[in-house]
């Protein structure tokens, strides 16, 4: 008898970890370990969305967390971060310019003819949501000659390549207020605490790399009346954005390789304009590693949202730049989530001794004639 | 996508205290201001650890990036050193710090890391108390914008915060607030101690021991520097009580039911016929009372 | 002679209405005199601006023309056409007191409250003020159990009391007077003429306007006779040259 | 901050009615000099262009609002200034100003108390802070800016209390006590919320608290407006009976000239941000002198 409840804490984390493993192996002999190919192709939205919300693009080691914490996102994006701790940050690249992107996919509801044309690509948007029966047993054969099959018909100028940003088609003709600077040094949200009022690159990094869910539940409370923006995607693109840096010798600029990025602006109309002038259009701006079509559009929404917070102080919470940024975290808000789970006996002690002196009090004598106050006992006069 | 791709040896491996060096350099430099400014919430880029936000990662943050090989950690949970979560810890720390000593013994270690408790054994100059704070701002409870209460700490404005304890005293004629008890250091910063109970909120006071307060997912570190003034915020006319683990029937203290004890924080518990039985929160301290008795700790 | 207290030279005032594009002149060229412990009654037609002259001295109305020298008890002169509103107030507070055909007071305070008030803004302890308004309130035959009860009830002649009562308590230097008994019967009339003849012995200059000839005779010292302003400048609706 | 330390007054607030030093009368307590807000970007023409003689306050060219333009004036100890307006003529904006709810685009107010002076728009946060708290008080024509509504009627007082450092509870409980018995809240109300209070005791509650620091210096933003007129009557004359006790300089912000009547001896009219005519309120009252004062006194008669 002892400390029934409190002890024998590292032979518990022993076991919990071995069940865990045992449920991951338990198709025994009929089963094949998960390669991080399969996952990184197969389940490759699953591994997008863990390369963004974990905030660092390495898509083997997306495909390693997908498998290591057995599919759940949320502690594959953290164990990704958690990794990230570990490693130094050695260099900085420059302010990317995503004009330069191969595009695999680019859609405008603004404008109907825009430079380059509408290519819709991949999505799920215009197929039906019926099962299909025939992967539950698919023929290999089939499975793999589909690519090689797809690759043949398709004409070299029509594998992806870059095209001008409708937004800056636009802002040429002075429909669209110009962009901010380039040459402004973005906040970095892994080497800086966010201590309010942020600027809004802190913002927009916080949103890169936040959960999706809560993104989207937060822009949806603002397309659905707690906000006032009636946003307008001027451009949803996907495709592989070259990362240049410059030598760190030669000073030379240089592709050091590709990621895969979706991005989105959308339009919205601003009744009144800055300072009491004419209406004018403002943007919102979203962007995220791997292909989430969603997660940048509610990042858009939510960035046109927060600088009308910023500027004018927020009129509902997704326009509050504290209540959105500090709430969207998919580590820290699961995390916090998850630690009620565990013992809180001294705080709980402490919770009941409260409760029992309260009640005594409310039980016995000594009240204040004008209510249950607290009675120092003699006039304090 | 990279077919059949291998880990280098670099990616595949962690440096001494998991943490890159930039990182701890980092955090140990929002640890010099929070000395600096004893009370005084600093913000600092708190990185992702491999527990969850909420387990203590920002007070291991703070271990991490204070620790060498020469240091003796003791963690607990509870006033336990074997809790779940205090054995994790320490395990993860042994894992990624080669060559550091761990112990349970309070009066060995050179960091002590722990959540909800300040070990009953008083501290010494040469330790370092390290204390997982899940909320920093005391003033959270009255204002949730940390812009308005950045302002607040700064002017000293604390009255929205004593509103609330009169409030307290009108309705239930006593302080409700039963652990993160809102504390005064060195006349100025107000700071929530962690969820200690207010049991242990006297041992701030002055302690000899650097106590320092990391707070991983709200991203600040604050410190009680040693020797310094820690006052719980009170009226004059009513004065602090802790929790005192007095027998309503006989108005005598409840001794632990262990050690014996009558001066240490006791955790109430059912035993297996339902009885309701005390015993001392920091199980080092008890051990070590039943040592000098010469009878040796119960086993698990 | 006694010492002068207020002296008029040419005083005139003209309303100008700016709706109506119209100057209206109320009273022109006003030499009058107050002394000490001597009562200057202004008589004249209906219209003729007695009142306006009572309202220019105390500075409710901005006289349009001319001075109105005041000589304060410390020394000096001031010329009250012209003087800062805060100089006004404290000569208000401290010498100068109106009693208007019209009683102004707050609705919940007492009567004898009412009368004390002045007292108490000159910084006299509030029994003591409420001593001295009894002791006048008595004088005045205003009956003691209405002392208690605030003034907005009353009947015109009880209220006129009160307010007679609140401007002799302060035994200011000037006392104005508006027409101070119309609408008091024969015997409180008399109380009211014994009343301004003691604090005329104690000293107090008053200027009064009577609505009957016979006080004039009995109490006035001095009597300056108002007349109507010439009928060019009424037809010429200009301002006054 | 030298200040803090020498200001620091529990005495002030412990000591009860008899504890502040009345000021003398005829003592320059404010002096407000061109005191200018501009909503907007402003520009050169703002002035200029707007005002009673343009009769508008948004400047044609910008669009700014001139909310105040060059507003200039004394208060003295223990007088009540009224000052008259209808909406949008600038006259909250002088009292939120002057009580730092907002920050003026230009001007100067210097406050003057005991041997010391305020240039009121130079102060630190800091320095605002502690004379908001300490030397004036504010009672709003809504309740809900002035009172913590999640916070019982002497809670709110307390809290003012607090931020003089007055930790004693027992003391506390006592100032509470006697201050809302003054402003006639049933002291047995003193625990319960103001939400549950009629229109008129929530001011009352709201007044006891802006003098709970015995403040030299007191606004009050139509604090009468939208109630019955039997319960604005009480609250004017406890603001008369205040003024008369304490020797506190007030200024009265109404659209009413009957309560510019009973409370102010002196007072400003106000119109597109400029102060157009000021003098003493019998004169103001029955001998206006410009043509909007003159509609304004003819429309209330």
């Amino acid at each position: 008898m002892g400390y029934v409840a409190i002890k024998g804490g590292g032979r518990a984390i022993k076991g919990a970890t071995a069940v865990l493993e045992m449920l991951r192996t338990s198709e025994g002999d009929r089963g094949t370990p998960l390669s991080l190919d399969v996952i990184e192709t197969q389940l490759r939205l699953l591994t997008s969305r863990v390369l963004s919300e974990g905030g660092l693009y390495h898509p083997p080691l997306a495909a390693l967390a997908i498998k290591q914490m057995q599919g759940d996102t949320l502690e594959a994006a953290f164990t990704l971060r958690a990794y990230r701790s570990t490693r130094p940050r050695l260099l900085e690249t420059p302010v990317q310019d995503t004009s330069g992107m191969r595009i695999i996919r680019r859609i405008s509801s603004a404008f109907k003819e825009i430079p380059g044309g509408q290519i819709l690509g991949p999505t799920f948007d215009y197929t039906l949501r019926l099962m299909r029966f025939d992967l539950v047993d698919e023929d290999p054969k089939t499975f793999r000659s589909f690519v090689r099959r797809f690759l043949k018909d398709v004409p070299e100028d029509r594998l992806p390549t870059n095209f001008p940003r409708v937004v800056d088609t636009f802002r040429a003709e002075g429909l669209l207020p110009p962009a901010s600077p380039r040459d402004i040094t973005p906040f970095d949200i892994t080497r800086e605490p966010l201590v309010f009022p942020v600027p809004r690159s802190a913002a927009l990094s916080t949103m890169a790399r936040a959960e999706t869910g809560s993104l989207l539940a937060l822009a949806y409370s603002n397309m659905r009346g707690f906000g006032d923006i009636h946003p307008t995607v001027a451009e949803l693109r996907v495709g592989y954005l070259p990362v240049l840096l410059p030598h760190p010798a030669t000073g030379e600029t240089m592709e050091m390789g590709e990621v895969l990025m979706t991005e989105c602006e959308v339009i919205a109309m601003y009744e009144e304009g800055e300072d009491g002038g004419s209406p004018v259009f403002t943007m919102g701006y979203g962007a995220c590693f791997g292909h989430n079509e969603v997660k940048a559009i509610s990042m858009a929404i939510l960035d046109r949202a927060l600088q009308k917070g910023m500027r004018d102080g927020p009129s509902n919470p997704s326009e509050d730049p504290e209540f959105v940024l500090l709430h969207i975290d998919g580590v820290d808000s699961m995390g916090f989530a998850s630690h009620y789970k565990m013992p809180h006996y001294v705080t709980f002690q402490s919770d009941m001794d409260r409760l029992r002196s309260t009640r005594r009090k409310a039980e016995g004598t000594g009240q204040d004639k004008t209510g249950k106050g607290y009675d120092p006992g003699g006039d304090p006069a | 996508m990279n077919p059949g791709y291998k880990l280098s040896p670099v990616e595949a491996s962690y440096s001494f205290a998991f943490l890159d060096e930039y990182a701890k350099r980092e955090i140990r430099r929002a640890i010099l201001k929070a000395i600096s400014l004893p009370g005084y919430q600093v913000p600092y880029a708190s990185r992702e650890m491999p527990m969850g936000r909420g387990f203590g990662t920002g007070g291991l943050q703070v271990t991490l990036s204070i620790i060498g090989p020469d240091d003796t950690l003791k963690v607990i949970d509870q006033g336990s050193d074997d809790s779940v979560n205090a054995v994790n810890l320490r395990r993860f720390v042994e894992m990624t710090c080669p060559g550091i000593s761990t112990t349970s013994n309070t009066s060995e270690a050179t960091i002590i890391q722990s959540r909800h408790r300040i070990p009953e054994l008083p501290l010494s100059e040469d330790q370092v108390l390290v204390l997982q704070v899940p909320y920093p701002d005391p003033l959270v409870l009255i204002e949730p914008s940390e812009a308005r209460r950045k302002t607040m700490h700064g002017e000293k404005d604390y009255s929205r915060l004593l509103t609330r304890l009169y409030e307290d005293l009108i309705r239930f004629g006593e302080i409700t607030i039963s652990h993160r008890y809102p504390t005064r250091i060195n006349g100025h910063y107000v700071l929530d101690p962690s969820p200690i109970p207010r049991y242990d909120i006297p041992k701030l006071n002055r302690s000899r021991a650097l106590i320092l307060f990391g707070a991983g997912r709200e991203k600040k570190v604050y410190a009680v520097p040693p020797f310094t003034s820690a006052e719980p915020l009170a009226f004059e006319d009513v004065p602090f009580r802790t929790e005192d683990f007095r027998d309503p029937k006989t108005g005598e203290r409840r001794p632990c039911s262990r050690c014996r004890s009558t001066d240490s924080f006791l955790d109430e518990f059912l035993d297996t016929k339902g009885e309701k039985i005390y015993q001392c929160s920091d199980s080092d301290y008890c051990n070590h009372r039943l040592f000098r008795k010469g009878s040796r700790p119960e086993k698990p | 002679m006694s010492s002068m207290i207020l002296k008029t030279e040419g005083l005139a005032k003209e309303f100008f209405l700016h709706e109506q594009g119209k100057t209206i002149p109320s009273c022109t060229n006003v030499d009058l005199e107050a002394h000490e412990g001597e009562l200057t009654a202004v008589t004249g037609q209906t219209g003729v601006g007695k009142s306006t002259v009572l309202k220019c001295i105390y500075r409710s109305y901005l006289p349009s023309m001319g001075r109105i020298l005041y000589y304060p008890a410390h020394g000096g002169r001031i010329d009250l056409a012209v003087a800062s509103d805060n100089l006004v107030l404290e000569l208000r507070r401290r010498e100068i007191a109106f009693v208007t055909q019209f009683l102004h007071c707050l609705p919940r305070r007492s009567t004898i409250d009412v009368v004390a008030e002045p007292l108490v803004a000159r910084g006299i302890p509030r029994t003591d003020a409420r001593e001295q308004a009894a002791v006048t309130l008595a004088a005045l035959d205003v009956p003691e159990r209405l002392w208690s009860i605030p003034p907005a009830t009353f009947s015109g002649g009880e209220k006129q009391r009160v307010n007679l009562a609140r401007g002799i308590v302060q035994r200011p230097r000037l006392l104005l007077l508006d027409e101070p008994t119309a609408s008091l019967d024969n015997e409180t009339t008399e109380r009211v003429v014994q009343l301004i003849g003691s604090i005329k012995a104690e000293g107090v200059a008053m200027i009064a306007i009577f609505h009957q000839p016979d006080l004039v005779r009995r109490l006035a010292d001095r009597v300056i006779r108002l007349f109507p302003p010439a009928p060019a400048a009424m037809t010429m609706g200009e301002t006054w040259p | 901050m030298t200040m803090q330390t020498e200001m620091t007054d529990e005495a002030v607030v412990a000591s009860g009615a008899a504890g502040t030093p009345v000021p003398e009368t005829g003592q320059k307590i404010l002096a407000v000099r061109d005191l200018t807000k501009i909503f907007g970007p402003g520009c050169g023409e703002c002035l200029a262009s707007t005002g009673p003689l343009a009769d508008t306050n948004v400047c044609p060219r910008c669009g700014s609002i001139i909310a105040l333009a060059e507003v200039g004036f004394n208060l003295y100890a223990g007088e009540i200034l009224g000052i008259i307006g209808e909406s949008g003529s600038g006259k909250s904006t002088v009292v939120k100003t002057l009580y730092f709810d907002l920050s003026p685009t230009g001007g100067e107010a210097v406050f003057h108390h005991s041997d010391m002076s305020f240039n009121l728009f130079t102060l630190n946060a800091a320095q605002r802070r502690w004379l908001r708290n300490h030397r004036m008080g504010m009672v709003y024509q809504n309740p809900h800016l002035g009172l913590n509504f999640s916070v019982s009627a002497g809670g709110n007082i307390a809290e003012r209390l607090l931020v003089c450092e007055l930790y004693h509870y027992g003391k506390i409980r006592t100032l509470v006590r006697e201050l809302l018995s003054r402003t006639e809240v049933p002291p047995g109300r003193m625990d319960e919320r103001p939400g549950g209070f009629s229109g008129g005791m929530q001011q009352r509650v709201q007044i006891a608290k802006a003098l709970a620091t015995r403040p030299p210096l007191l606004f009050l933003d139509e604090i009468t407006t939208g109630l019955d007129l039997s319960v604005q009557a009480r609250i004017l004359d406890l603001i008369l009976e205040i003024q008369r006790e304490f020797m506190t300089a007030m200024i009265v912000v109404t659209h009413d000239l009957g309560v510019i009547r009973l409370l102010a001896e002196r007072t400003i009219v106000m119109k597109h941000g400029r102060i157009i005519e000021a003098g003493l309120t019998d004169q103001i009252i029955e001998d206006p002198q410009h043509p909007y004062t003159q509609r304004l006194v003819a429309s209330a008669l």
